[in-house]
């Protein structure tokens, strides 16, 4: 066994991604701490770690946020470094700045890498700097419709028009003609003022239905930068991605080969260390790609990554902070196969997918060949209202996209859980749509209507029908039982064969 | 055993009986199946239905039996004719408004007294992250509500209710 | 999707198994028919098949090893096509020959393939014909001292002397020099006599310390046969297989490749079809090896072969029994990384693993990265006591050996079985022996000493005292609660932070 | 409480105390820990020793608790010295043959009356394809014999009685 990286670490996260690092760790031979709040004192990432320590009350804000008590929790422990997961201080520059400053490792970037990333604008001028392709627009308000205009000619049409100090959608217009410009910037400006009492707005280049593509990169400390090719996450709902792959089955190899030497190229403008994804738009019409954003930290989609070339990014993780150089060389990561992420949400797919937390009753996760659960619950436990809903991973690698989708429907066939409700039945109807399987869908593809038409296509109600009937029929003929016991017996056993019934 | 059986709005008349040996037969609408009944767990119905291998899991609630098949859970109303009126006088919700998911209830949008449409959101209940709007079940009055801002709620409990 | 090979497949057996027999016709869109005792109708397979029938009473002699009323099943159900799986009926050439004359399709090798290689002595006999290297000895009874002297010469000492009528060591002789030789081939003749009634003797070349290693290979039904590589089997206890691993730690490669040529030269000599395992005994001493046997099935190991390959094997036979060529050449089968088996028992280990059959009351298999469970048990399962005692199968795999062995070690010890005795334990004891650690060990390594000392060295008695007495505590304090009551209030719920406590 | 435990052999010396807020005060031979115990299924106790996170499984029986740790099942013997007295009353097995394993009797090696010594094969049980000889716990003379050939026994039956 060689020399763990670490002595011991301290896992600043909850669900299935502590638990995936503290399999890491495991591994390793490194020893872990888990923290949790009061909510989660019977959490499986607190079951798995080698020691626990609570750090406030359920509210994120009060526990998994407090910098400063996970920071005393490791010290008190004796832990050595921190790995924060995905989510909540994962991507806090001034939390990573405090954790070294305390005398840690950050099992991450460094915070200055963090930093250039994390504002969108900051991080759009810097790449620009470095050569990395960008959505074609303004980063900041432009003054009159005539000035926006002449740009929206140079980017070539459709645009959009943008609320500087916008979100969801609001102050946002595309315009498709120079004709409709003049109008489309007056409506954009007035719903701007209304919503955020501002009405600067700024002009890009709409990419018509553009895929979501992401470059993994690892970096060490010693100026050595790999990629570990892309995954395409435009299976998306409310921008919250839903299904993952890997290869993209409709990427072009040069384009490929240029996301990755791009995303590289990136990584290494912000002086990057550790594990880290380049995201892209990559428009099927032009072929073009545009850097999106980079995040500082693993992905919940890693595991693709991870099942296809055969690398164990969040081992690589310890080990790069620990300053060891990458082991292997560029030419050495291979792509095998083909792996697919089904992200399973406690969330009833037959009620717009409202959340559905609560206590899981019975729970059978799949098994057998290149089947993989990252979970992060348990039969019996209570999937608790005050965090993120997603439950467990599933992901699935086939020696061809074919067999990887297949063996996912198999997977998800197998998959029980009782006691809530999830998304797992409405992934089989989504893996069997013809416009996944040909690869060639976009972010727009989880339209409303395709939402309840493969919500509607996992309909079993003829065997509904039957159980309810039988269900009652034994609740009729049988009230002194009570509702847990279980009836052993089988017919075949008083009946013997059924050839014979 | 007759039983009235109504899924997603559709209505089934349904024999259930058990026979000699052990096993069920089944009519659904004029279609028989022979199904032979297991329990591995107490929470799973294991089906040979005509030989076909089927599992589902049924939780009985007042509203009616939660059954799932390969995962999507529906709400399925078993209904004995003879006991009817009994089962219409256990009501339906009528104009109150409850929640079907855990939550902390974080804006209450109406008053007492105030009229409101169908549809129109009464108060969000936040999991898991995600803020959801309760809308009217009904049009009406508003005539009470059961919660505060910053209230945890079950699962099942009651919000509003509307006149 | 692509067409499936069958329309509907019977799977003639139980257990894992089945199992994963019926998942590799499920991932191809083939409709499968399980078959069940009427001891199982609670079975794994049941529950996962798509249809199934019961075939008669527990006792194997009347249910799973009774062709005619499987081969009627299969009629009956409308499948085309039987899997027999492992053991039972699947080395049978008179009921693969039963299948084919009712007109279904028999996903195995001909019956002739079967027939040749099912007898060890005809086996033997044929593989010296085919200039496979076989164990030096003489095949049948020698009738004089002398003449076997002369014989063990040639051989070279060491060299056994075996009942020809024998089995269980009764009437076997080491001799180490010639002086020795007469007075031990009378003790074992007078033994001979004595156990089987029958005093014939022959004489075999004494491998010392041998390794058990066997390769996989694939046939179709067109002329084409390839290897996939080897598996090192040789932790055996009882001379049963308990953890498998590929590629051997040990073996030279040019060895390894020699073995591969004879493996295929072996199965094309006896015009072999579908998925098969040539067994050698090798010499680490000498570098030699010796055909053993072929196994004409699917084996309990496969898995490793398929994590290493990405090759699915169950996949495989279905393709290769309903015509198709194969669909990659020798060159494409790559070994990556390294993979292991352990299999899971429902023995004692602590009771010199007795079976220790009875219903599992909780279950928690390993998931996370590269763990792959092949199970034939769930939650509230009760094992029964009339099949094999192995439960499942745990399969890890690694980019190295190490890593493979620490993954495995870290699945062991998320694995929870609670209700029965299982052999988990003893299995992370074994994987950090040294001896293991080298790789070098021979079927000698599971003596009893070592059996002893890796499970004395899973004990945790300070822990098992804590929860006893805590357990008690419980007990003594709150008698009005049932057994099965949760209490759900954790300290940390009521005492806020521990750092405060 | 104090406690005496006895595992493989080993006799330790326990105090359990339940703290004010709520962990467990465990003293083993004069080695202190605070464990906060969970429940998280029935069958599980999910301990924070000092922060050191462990499970187990643990399971009454008259001889004792089956507990499990890390997948390995040992029998322990918690007696509270003040009820000793009624606990030895429960008698141990003395010369009675059980089988801890459920299987079918395959062989019966001896008759009422005969004499035997200790370790030697009385009866043989075959469980999941395998015999196993059962083994006379002390020397003496088969006084009952509890089974007979062909046989199914549970886990936890009489076989043999020895005086």
């Amino acid at each position: 066994m060689p020399h763990p990286p670490f002595h011991k670490v301290l896992v600043a996260n909850r669900g299935e991604i502590a638990v995936r690092v503290i399999r890491a760790c495991h591994e390793l031979g490194v020893r872990t701490v888990a923290v949790f709040s009061e909510a989660d004192r019977e959490a499986l990432h607190v079951r798995s770690a080698g020691e626990a320590v609570c750090i406030g009350p359920a509210p994120s804000s009060e526990s998994y946020l407090c910098g400063e008590v996970i920071i005393a929790a490791a010290l008190r422990t004796g832990a050595q470094a921190i790995h924060p997961g995905y989510g909540f201080l994962s991507e806090n520059a001034a939390f990573a700045q405090s954790v070294i400053d305390a005398g840690l490792v950050w099992i991450g970037p460094p915070p200055s890498a963090i930093e250039s990333m994390g504002s969108k604008t900051g991080a759009r001028q810097r790449m620009i700097a470095a050569g990395v392709p960008v959505v074609p627009g303004t980063s900041h308000a432009i003054a009159t419709a005539e000035e926006a205009l002449v740009l929206a000619v140079e980017f070539g049409f459709p645009v959009m028009i943008k609320a500087a100090a916008g979100g969801g959608g609001k102050g946002m217009r595309r315009v498709d003609h120079p004709d409709d410009f003049a109008s489309a910037w007056r409506s954009a400006q007035s719903e701007a003022r209304k919503s955020f009492k501002d009405d600067a707005v700024y002009l890009e280049k709409f990419v018509d239905d553009p895929k979501h593509i992401e470059i993994q990169v690892l970096a060490d400390a010693h100026g050595h930068t790999v990629h570990l090719f892309e995954r395409d996450c435009s299976v998306q709902r409310r921008n919250q991605k839903v299904v993952e792959e890997t290869p993209c089955a409709v990427l072009p190899n040069d384009t490929r080969l240029a996301m990755a030497a791009v995303a590289v190229q990136a990584a290494e403008a912000v002086g990057y260390v550790g594990a880290g994804t380049i995201e892209f738009l990559y428009s099927q019409a032009s072929g073009e790609f545009y850097f999106l954003e980079m995040n500082t930290r693993l992905q919940v989609e890693h595991p693709i990554t991870e099942m296809v070339t055969g690398i164990d990014l969040a081992r690589a993780q310890l080990r790069i902070a620990a300053g060891e150089p990458l082991w292997f060389a560029q030419k050495d990561i291979v792509q095998r196969g083909h792996a697919i992420e089904c992200r399973v949400y406690a969330e009833d797919p037959s009620q717009q997918f409202a959340p559905a937390p609560g206590r899981i009753s019975g729970l059978r996760e799949p098994g057998g060949p290149w089947v993989r659960v990252d979970s992060g619950v348990y039969a019996g436990y209570e999937v608790p209202i005050h965090y993120d809903p997603m439950i467990a991973k599933l992901v699935c690698w086939g020696s061809d996209r074919e067999e990887a989708i297949s063996r996912t429907i198999r997977a998800l066939r197998e998959y029980r859980v009782r006691g809530i409700r999830t998304s797992i039945p409405f992934f089989a109807a989504l893996l069997r749509d013809p416009d996944f399987a040909d690869g060639r869908y976009s972010t727009g593809f989880l339209s409303p209507e395709r939402l309840t038409r493969l919500t509607d296509a996992s309909r079993n109600d003829e065997i509904a029908t039957i159980a309810a009937a039988l269900a009652q029929f034994e609740r009729d003929t049988r009230p002194s039982r009570p509702e847990s016991a279980t009836p052993r017996e089988s017919a075949w056993k008083r009946s013997g064969r059924p050839g014979g019934a | 055993m007759k039983y009235e059986v109504t899924i997603e709005g559709t209505l089934r008349h349904v024999t259930v009986e058990r026979r000699r040996d052990g096993a069920y037969r089944v009519v659904v609408d004029d279609v028989e199946h022979i199904v032979d009944l297991s329990r591995p767990t107490p929470d799973a119905f294991q089906m040979l239905i005509d030989n076909a291998s089927w599992e589902a899991g049924a939780v009985f609630t007042p509203a009616g039996w939660l059954v799932d098949v390969m995962g999507l859970t529906t709400e399925v109303e078993v209904v004995d004719p003879r006991r009817k009126p009994i089962q219409l006088s256990a009501g339906t919700s009528g104009g109150t408004l409850s929640t079907q998911m855990p939550g902390r209830v974080v804006r209450v949008l109406v008053a007492a007294g105030d009229p409101v449409t169908k549809g129109q959101p009464l108060l969000v209940i936040e999991a898991m992250k995600m803020e959801n709007e309760m809308k009217a079940p009904i049009a009406g009055t508003v005539a009470d509500i059961f919660v505060a801002e910053g209230q945890t709620v079950e699962s099942g409990a009651k919000l509003v209710r509307i006149e």
